[in-house]
């Protein structure tokens, strides 16, 4: 087996299990990464204790990049909105399981980048968003 | 030259060809429309120049200067006889193709410009053959229109025909697509625009270094490419232009070597091509270029062209022949050697990296010609791109690899 | 390190200095204000680069791409420290000094200046810095200001303040005057111009190759500098802007990476510095830069810098007891390394010649500065100019030979 | 004695032999190389029979710029102005008796190009007038 397509980024590119959109939700947030054309919306519900009880994304692009989107929406629900906030680029990769290029690194981030911009309440989604401190 | 598509003597000159890519994997090169290996007879023209020449140029009253100047003129004329120039002030240096069309756009194209003027691209084009213009149009006005290309990524020169009617001012077209590989009739377009009373900037990025152009013989009126493209080094680009239009076109760029005479408030400008050399120049970078073309002169563009038309034949068969994998672009005969490709189900990025951990370089994305891929409907694509040191090896590493994509991803 | 004035061991890493000019005579290099010579340290990373990892950068997914463009991109980061600046997309790459003032010209000046306004240069300017604003003020109509030099060849600042009260927009001087050597106090000038309102561009062609400058603690607004005159390569400028000047600056060239998005007739632009890095940069360039900053640092500019007063106080005086020869600028106190002088009765050009036949390389003519010859009513002048691997006896080298010119010419 | 110095160039820069200005004249025209600040008008005096009777040189510059036009002016005087026309860069080198770079080139050919623009009765001198062919 592939070092960078490990079985479960195949798996949930293949048969994402957080796919979909959530009407009505209390924050959706999409954006793209326009040098490969992928695309990702993320929609949350959030409860009167500002956690996540229920989150799906939506979109299309790389295996990487959907991926790691429903790799994370997974792994927030239940999390709180300040938990969210301090999400970093190494829990993306701590989720994917594996290391990337600067090119490909976008494509994983990418869904960090829109989940945060939506938290935030941002007009546009920023790469400073996801860069390290 | 003994350059055939299974036995290639050219390989030993490409130092970088033999590199591990890791333990047991060689390099396999197949991205060289985004920018060509160069060979040691350009490395060592830069190494020597640093090491024996280097110095500013054209105001020197010494040994080094006087050997600099020479040097950099020299190559002046090589690549003016290289592209069938005479008049050698006809070739302007700048540092890539991108600064030679934006050189035309911000001098030519500002004097020329109104705002109830045409001008026409194509759908094929490059954003470095796009953004100066929409840059400029946004400030004057002017339209643009485009020419379409149809199914088979050829484009529509009826449709071209129509739109001279509009009498553009400026037609500016790329000689051959970065993507279809779609080599466009230049001779023919130039004449069309020139009946119709346009100028016809082409954009030799993909062309010079790949076949014979004859400039002259073309008619063209500015062309503009790239050094790191045709074997030679980064930060060097050409502009051609004919010498009445550059005669007649503002400075650009104000500086140092541009002007005849400073005064506090007032300058002469310095005759072409100097007018358009501001500033120190790339001067190991055209000497490295110099040396580029002698290499290729060598070898013969001819023969370079013959042997990417056999490799692209092979390759487009072998691609093609792999099911759920498309090649874009038109039949081999109507192409240079770009085959870019779209796997079914698998982003081209996903591709791009298997085929990476199998040492075979090529791109994934749009090319920066994102209004192509738009029109297809597709967000990327994946490309491998040939040069005179690829042979049917790596296009059998490449399928290869593709099988392997399928494997992963089916 | 053991740099000192009568030993240095720095002259053994640039392979040039052992060059013979004839028979008997080897190179004396004092041209270095024109361009330094390179160490092997810097030749050799961009020979590395081209054998092992030339590609592409930015786009790509494979291994080559991914080094050239972390190595890229690591340059950027050592050039930021190397000026003391932190946030290193404030660092944008360009061909050469003369483009990077070109950029603020055409992108800041053009969106900020208009008819009425007032902006501020000074007599000894390079024409870099003149011409840009002379083109710019032709369309725009703008007025232009100078600070007067006094006999000295020092800036006069009462007038500066005095020409302050104009309101101009911006002011944009030399760091260094690469004629007199001057050194401007650039504090003091910048915190003026703020109080004033003024944006503050600095030409750091001569400074930054020469002597510790901190950009953030001299809160510069614009630095401009050259790679080729601080042992970096030909081909490579930077311009240094403060994030949110370039963040408000319209796009100049247009081009690939300089956008986010292109769509037939409309683009978006990128993100600094990638919005100012239109098409395919110079690559190789940069990373030779970089190995430059790296040579430079582990020198120490102070040393550098200590090493050229030295030596600049020894030529100064040597020449000055020479009778006929007049060095022009201020007291060795206030100039770095650049000793520029007039013979009673011999052009500099004949001086040149004579000195060229021992092996002296030295620049003659206006320096690409007219406007300050002007005012000195000499048509030219003879420059020596020194850097890191000059030592006493090249000096001693140039008074012999200086003494020769009178002979023949006496 | 130094090579590009010949005793010649040193002595026609220190005391020319046809330095002046002739009032009236039949041709005169001065231009200059701005990048050295060197100066030369050439007045000519011509008679029925398209010859050069009388040329005097003046103006101001480095010892190759005034020294080819002295020797330049000298060898002109009886001449034809066809034979002018066809003077070329050797023509000036021999004169000189030395070879030099690009550079100093220009010094010693601005003579040759002003004589040429005067006799072609041009507005401005252009490099092209002295450039081989
Ligand atoms: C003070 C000054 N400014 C600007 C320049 C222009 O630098 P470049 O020719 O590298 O653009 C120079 C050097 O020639 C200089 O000395
Ligand atoms: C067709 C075409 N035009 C223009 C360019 C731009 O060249 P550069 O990046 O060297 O300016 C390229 C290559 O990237 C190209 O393929």
């Amino acid at each position: 087996m592939d070092d960078l397509y490990r079985e479960i980024i195949i798996e949930r590119n293949r048969s994402p299990l957080y796919k979909g959109t959530l009407e009505p939700h209390d924050i959706t947030f999409e954006d793209e990464n326009p040098l490969c054309g992928d695309v990702i919306r993320i929609d949350l519900r959030i409860d009167e204790n500002d956690k996540v009880t229920e989150a799906l994304f939506s979109g299309h692009g790389c295996a990487i990049s959907q991926a790691s989107a429903d790799l994370l929406v997974e792994s927030i629900i239940g999390k709180g909105v300040d938990e969210i906030k301090a999400l970093t680029k190494a829990d993306i990769l701590d989720l994917l399981g594996i290391e990337l290029g600067a090119v490909r690194l976008k494509c994983a981030l990418l869904s960090l980048k829109v989940l945060k911009a939506g938290i935030y309440g941002l007009n546009e989604a920023s790469d400073s968003l996801v860069e390290d401190a | 030259m003994g350059i055939t598509i299974s036995n290639n003597p050219q390989r030993q000159d490409f130092p970088i060809l033999s590199r591990k890519i890791s333990d047991n994997v060689s390099l396999v090169y197949l991205d060289s429309a985004a920018t060509s290996q160069k060979p040691n007879q350009v490395i060592s023209a830069m190494d020597a120049y640093y090491r024996n020449n280097n110095a500013n140029i054209h105001r020197g009253i010494h040994v080094l200067a006087e050997e600099a100047t020479a040097e950099y003129e020299r190559a002046r004329e090589k690549i003016a006889n290289f592209i069938g120039v005479k008049n050698v002030k006809q070739i302007v240096f700048t540092k890539n193709t991108t600064e030679s069309i934006n050189l035309v756009a911000y001098s030519w194209g500002r004097k020329n410009l109104k705002t109830s003027d045409h001008i026409i691209l194509t759908e094929m084009e490059h954003h470095s053959n796009l953004v100066p213009w929409y840059i400029l149009a946004e400030e004057l006005g002017f339209q643009i229109d485009f020419v379409p290309f149809d199914r088979e990524g050829m484009l529509d020169i009826d449709q071209y025909q129509r739109l001279l009617e509009n009498k553009p001012k400026l037609v500016a077209f790329t000689h051959m697509s970065n993507v279809f590989g779609t080599i466009n009739p230049v001779g023919e377009m130039v004449k069309l625009a020139h009946a119709a009373g346009a100028v016809a900037l082409v954009d030799g990025a993909q062309s010079i270094p790949h076949f014979p152009v004859n400039v002259s013989e073309l008619n063209i009126d500015f062309l503009a490419f790239s050094g790191h493209k045709m074997c030679g080094p980064t930060g060097i680009g050409v502009l051609y232009g004919k010498i009445e239009l550059l005669d007649s076109m503002p400075p650009f760029l104000g500086g140092g070597d541009m002007i005849k005479k400073v005064r506090l408030g007032s300058f002469k400008p310095n005759e072409v091509p100097y007018k358009f050399e501001a500033g120190t120049p790339p001067i190991a970078e055209v000497i490295g270029l110099g040396a580029a073309v002698d290499y290729l002169e060598t070898i013969g563009m001819k023969n370079v062209f013959r042997h990417e038309q056999e490799l692209t034949a092979y390759g487009f068969d072998g691609l093609s022949k792999i099911q759920g994998v498309s090649v874009i672009g038109p039949a081999v005969d109507k192409r240079g050697g770009v085959l870019s490709f779209v796997m079914e189900g698998v982003h081209p990025h996903d591709v791009s990296q298997v085929l990476d951990q199998d040492g075979v370089a090529v791109r994934a994305g749009h090319h920066c010609a994102m209004p192509l891929h738009e029109k297809l409907g597709i967000p990327a694509s994946t490309r491998a791109s040939l040069y005179l040191y690829n042979d049917k090896s790596d296009l059998d590493k490449l399928f290869f690899a593709v099988e392997r994509v399928k494997s992963i991803f089916g």
